[in-house]
């Protein structure tokens, strides 16, 4: 930011999806190492409360881009078609919705393997809100499953403590949160949705279109540096982990490069990505999604996938590659 | 203690035409016909969409589909705040009583209650639910928890302003401390207490919520928050309305009891 | 003159020593100095003197209500060290409880005092009777369902002497109790104060600024002076009990007023 | 107003022997000492694991390792909080003059904001952020949000309570109901209001903290926030302990200016 | 006698007619019924009877403190619907602001009212002189800094005259203002009255038990009767001004003193 622009900047203001972690590293990168910059914009980077709260955020232009769950946004456009929002960039092409139970308290990876447990959720986290679809997908009998509605704060002491059986959340946080409640990694058995038959997206770059209408190279430009950014991250996880470090102090460098490359491995670089580039989606699978989120999330019809996700800001394939 | 039920309206003004609308009584409808019009009118300008601020317009859809769920939720967390509330009840008057009585005790549990004051009481929930489970139990002990503080100081300030005038009187009969905090200090310090008692039944509804979010399968809190997970914003402030309505409802008991407890500290005219 | 007006410490009541008092700290008003004082049981002692000399801060000396920073006093053979529980006080500003009718008010000492409150449960209605009988001598028959801010300034300086006689303490202070009142109001409590003493074993102390009132009903009136007050004279009086009011119209009595009208203007000047 | 500076002690106490201990002056200390043992020994006897409640030698570790981001944070609350703090300090006293003032404002604006109280301020803090982004502005707001309520409560209640004795030296000068508000309402309630306050200050950090948990890139809300979410809960305690701490420095500048500032009203000997 | 004591409502500074107060609503006490009573400019009206029977309640409806049920109270020619502001009232209960010193309480009438409000802040130490000036006269010299409860209960109504003087109002109502003094304040402070009235164009009311009090000052004595209170008698005082103390001496004063005495023993029967 101290160097002098040599042309006119255009500010962006950018809410993640969460807190400055180890995922966010490709952001932060993107920052750092000056590619934002290169494209003559001037990035603010906000900490987010969760990966449904972006979309709003971003939908009313308190910010004009931002990073959130594309579910999410499927079910927010449905509610309202209205809103001047839009995907332009898949980053997690694999959701990290799971569930994550203990083997020594019966839950294996066979989804089946839930059936009479105790499972807890937070009402608001985005696994949970799939478990319908799941259900359906998996081919699960819920009936004598039980649900409990628990807080983030006691979700991995509850099963630590073996108050329920599995809980809902994002893999990666999950098991780590696990491990530092003491439970042996061998003990963690991770049902990934994903894997499980509910094939649908994961968090993407959203941005206000009204914004975007107005400044398309400036998207278009966020989008490159972007790429950059992540490629870096998926290249040197431990200098991704030390740019989240210079903004949380309170981190741990260990902790965060593990969660990062947790998150490059199942999420970010999957076998799609590497073939096809990183950044896009292929349309017939997000209209799938939309499908199979109508169970889940009592949609209306009101959207297609054309409406969820514009590619049009993306750049060109061989510039999204990642190592 | 004696209650006061007489009228105290010390003149009677000349008589009025019989026609005149009586604004006192409508003032709290027409302040709030007011305020949901400005309210929707700012829905309507501003263009928030309703999943970030629903035109009341909406809200009121929402209450009455979803009315089934949320009067079983309601009542649940009416039950809890309540019961936490009249915890706190005992529990601040017994602390500022106490702290009243003795310096020492002062000096050493005061500090100690504003910092514990000053911690966010959502951070303790976790803690209460791994002792005792989620549902009722940590929603009872975080209205508790919230809501006895300002009775408390209320309490000890009622104590550490009383006139010692009035003291004397009881102590020159050789009254015991223990009497003088009985047939004085309690009495005087009861308008401290009431209007404590409103700050504090808002305050348990606010704890009892906030558990019911983090670790509750029903309870206003709840719902809320798994309808702010769903986009139904709507719903997600019906419950808010609805916590209103039970706040006001508890408030007006509150301030009825004070009426009825103190009605001889509250003589003045000032208002009018 | 009756017998009951030998000095003595042995059989006093209450003996001040050489009292100082000071309030608000060192720096602070010092209201007496040097103050003597005894009085024997059973005496009607009458305190006299300028305003602002000091009475009201003997009474609450001898209730132990202040103790004092030089000296002492001495209350039935016990140095007061904290507020004694043989005592039955008027204030001088009626200091009535305003949550508590007035009849509650006047129970209110029953309600403390040791021999009384154990009683008073089961008791109460003799109690409640004997305090309404008690208000209706003072002329406040049907008042003692009314609250204290609803009486008049007499009425509520009544109320406050009635508290102070409900439970039938030893030793009565009486800090211008009639203050307030008309004089023929004045004269049936006089009378009222004046049987008290004589038909019940209860030391009166009573400061007051009418001269004619401690002449008529005190053994001895007690001359304080000008701030810093001290005792700058006795004087017995020398009248025999029962008295009337007719003897105000005795030549001696107004003599005696008169004496004791010209001592306190010195009493005024001295300090 | 007038200040009362003179000592009120009426009456001094026999001399006592100079090495006595002053138990109220160390009282503080002792309870707080007396806290942490009993925090440190409930710890080691119920076994929870320092993920749900660490024991307070592990906190006072991650006070040390941490210190760096903990003093900055704490530095961002503390400001946030003041700001809000001294917003909801005027404004509550100004709400609350306005609501003695007039019994159809009474009527009309406390049930409603008796409502908007019963209402957990983390509701609203989305909608802040829409308006606001997120930051120093939602934070500040909801520390006002939060703690303008017990002092509107508070003044409304001392200007209810003034004898109508007191009122009336006023008015038989003619004076005018801002007069009377002037002399005698505002001094009369300034113990009701200073009582208030400690309640809320303690209330505006929560507020803040609350805010920026949810919307801050910094501040302790933010700074707990995050240490949660990987589990240092210990870090989060230390978070926890330094709310308390600013809390009750807070309290104490509080505290100092209400004995100087109602002085008059606090002459009782109870407490001794 | 002078001939200021014309009636005649055309003259009057105060009319009170037919009047009926009751307080606390329907049921509520009685406390003055069918009051009638006029006051012309400059007079000095002393009004007596028994403890109880409505005379504070009467200050309080001529100041607008209270409003009649039934009848008008017309003051300076409005009738009172509000309270007036030309009055200065010292009440039966020194009524100081706990807040403020004994000075500042003193001062309080000079914020508030109209004609001085203004002037305060750039002449403040001319009006603080003047206030200290006042607290002298009645004896409090120094006093000034000590907060009201600092004070003694004679003290502290003696505040509570000067507060009632300082801004110098045309309509002096003075509630039992020497009821706690010692007969030398109170003879010193009843020739500040007679003196104030002589040398300033003021109108006073006062509300007395002592009917040597009432004689000595005023022009008129009004007698009420017992509860509900009205006026059962008035008597023009006919001793010529300037009068000294010497004046109680005479057989005269005694005689009128008597005569309302005896009046005032019937007015108690009265109702
Ligand atoms: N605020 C009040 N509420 C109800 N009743 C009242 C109130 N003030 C006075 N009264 C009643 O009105 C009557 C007259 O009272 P007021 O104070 O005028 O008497 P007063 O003549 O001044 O008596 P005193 O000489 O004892 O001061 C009394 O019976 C009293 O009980
Ligand atoms: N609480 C107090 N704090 C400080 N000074 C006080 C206090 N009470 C009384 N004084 C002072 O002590 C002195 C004596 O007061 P005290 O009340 O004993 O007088 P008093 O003889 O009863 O007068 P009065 O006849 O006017 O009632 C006065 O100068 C007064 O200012
Ligand atoms: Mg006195
Ligand atoms: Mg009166």
């Amino acid at each position: 930011m101290a160097a002098t622009p040599a042309m006119a900047q255009t500010d962006i203001r950018f809410t993640l999806d969460w807190r400055f972690e180890g995922p966010a590293a490709g952001f932060l990168l993107a920052e750092d190492n000056g590619y934002f910059e290169e494209e003559g914009l001037n990035v603010t980077i906000d900490t987010g409360n969760g990966s449904v709260e972006a979309i709003p955020r971003v939908a009313t232009g308190a910010y004009d881009m931002g990073f959130g769950d594309i579910n999410s946004l499927i079910k927010f456009l449905d509610e309202d078609p209205s809103q001047p929002v839009e995907a332009v960039m898949m980053i997690y092409d694999k959701p990290v919705f799971s569930v994550v139970g203990r083997k020594s308290l019966g839950v294996t990876e066979d989804p089946a393997s839930l059936e009479g447990k105790t499972l807890g959720a937070p009402p608001p986290d985005g696994a949970f809100a799939q478990w319908p679809a799941f259900v359906e997908a998996a081919d699960i009998d819920t009936s004598d499953i039980t649900i409990e509605n628990i807080g983030f704060p006691v979700r991995e002491p509850m099963l630590a403590s073996g108050d329920v059986d599995a809980v809902f959340g994002f893999s990666f946080s999950v098991v780590l949160n696990l491990l530092a409640n003491g439970v042996p990694e061998d003990d963690i058995s991770t049902i990934l949705f994903a894997d499980n038959g509910l094939d649908l997206y994961g968090n993407a770059i959203l941005v206000n279109e009204t914004f975007a209408e107005e400044n398309p190279d400036a998207v278009e430009g966020f989008l490159r540096a972007l790429a950059k950014g992540f490629a870096d991250a998926v290249a040197d996880p431990e200098a991704g982990a030390q740019a989240v470090l210079t903004r949380n102090e309170t981190l741990n460098l260990e902790t965060e490069t593990r969660r990062l490359e947790m998150a490059n491995e199942t999420n970010i670089r999957t076998p799609y990505v590497v073939e096809n580039g990183f950044g896009d989606v292929d349309m017939a699978r997000l209209s799938d999604s939309i499908e199979m989120l109508g169970t889940s999330m009592d949609l209306e019809g009101n959207v297609t996938a054309e409406e969820v996700f514009n590619p049009d800001y993306l750049p060109p394939a061989e510039e999204r590659m990642l190592p | 203690m004696s209650t006061v039920t007489e009228n105290n309206a010390v003149a009677a003004t000349p008589p009025k035409p019989a026609f005149r609308i009586n604004w006192i009584k409508l003032a709290p409808v027409l302040y709030t016909i007011g305020l949901f019009v400005l309210w929707e009118l700012a829905v309507i300008i501003s263009g928030l969409p309703h999943t970030v601020l629903p035109a009341p317009s909406r809200v009121f859809q929402a209450i009455v589909q979803y009315w089934s769920p949320i009067w079983k939720n309601s009542l649940q967390t009416f039950y809890t705040t309540t019961l936490g509330f009249l915890i706190a009840v005992v529990a601040g008057m017994a602390i500022g009583l106490l702290i009243g009585w003795s310096r020492a005790i002062y000096a050493g549990l005061y500090p100690i209650m504003v910092g514990f004051n000053a911690i966010p009481k959502v951070a303790l929930v976790p803690i209460l639910v791994i002792w005792f489970g989620i549902g009722t139990v940590p929603a009872v002990l975080t209205a508790f928890l919230i809501s006895f503080f300002p009775i408390v100081v209320n309490v000890a300030t009622g104590l550490a302003t009383i006139e010692p005038e009035t003291e004397d009187v009881l102590r020159a009969l050789g009254a015991k401390k223990m009497d003088i905090m009985l047939k004085v200090g309690i009495p005087r310090s009861m308008p401290y207490f009431f209007g404590s008692l409103k700050v504090a039944i808002t305050l348990a509804f606010v704890g009892s919520v906030i558990s019911e979010t983090v670790a509750s399968n029903n309870g206003l809190g709840n719902m809320m928050a798994s309808a702010q997970s769903q986009f139904n914003v709507p719903l997600v402030f019906a419950g808010l309305i609805m916590l209103a309505v039970e706040g006001i409802a508890m408030y007006a008991l509150m301030a009825w009891l004070e009426r009825r407890m103190t009605g001889w500290a509250h003589r003045s005219s000032m208002a009018a | 003159m009756p017998g009951r007006l030998e000095r003595g410490d042995a059989m006093a009541l209450v003996s001040i020593e050489n009292v100082d008092m000071r309030y608000g700290g060192p720096e602070g008003t010092l209201a007496v100095s040097g103050l003597d004082l005894s009085i024997a049981r059973r005496d009607f002692t009458a305190v006299v003197g300028p305003s602002g000399c000091g009475k009201s801060t003997l009474m609450k000396l001898v209730t132990g209500l202040h103790i004092p920073q030089k000296g002492a006093v001495v209350v039935a053979g016990h140095e007061v060290t904290k507020p004694v529980s043989i005592v039955g006080m008027a204030f001088q500003n009626p200091t009535m409880l305003p949550w508590r009718t007035t009849l509650d008010n006047v129970l209110l000492p029953l309600e403390i005092v040791e021999k009384h409150r154990h009683r008073l449960r089961k008791h109460k209605d003799e109690y409640v009777a004997q305090a309404e009988a008690l208000l209706e001598t003072v002329g406040l028959k049907g008042f003692g369902s009314k609250y204290p801010w609803q009486l008049s300034g007499g009425m509520q300086q009544r109320a406050n002497l009635c508290r102070a006689l409900i439970h039938e303490p030893e030793l009565l202070m009486l800090d211008e109790p009639f203050g307030a009142l008309d004089a023929f109001t004045r004269e049936e409590l006089w009378c009222v104060i004046r049987d008290l003493h004589a038909s019940r074993d209860v030391t009166i102390v009573l400061v007051t600024h009418d001269l004619r009132e401690s002449v008529f009903l005190a053994d001895r009136v007690v001359v304080m002076s000008a701030r810093p007050g001290r005792v700058v004279a006795e004087h017995p009086v020398p009248f025999e009990r029962p008295r009337d009011l007719e003897i105000m119209y005795r030549p001696e009595f107004n003599e005696m007023v008169q004496a004791l009208h010209g001592e306190i203007a010195n009493a005024r000047e001295l300090a």
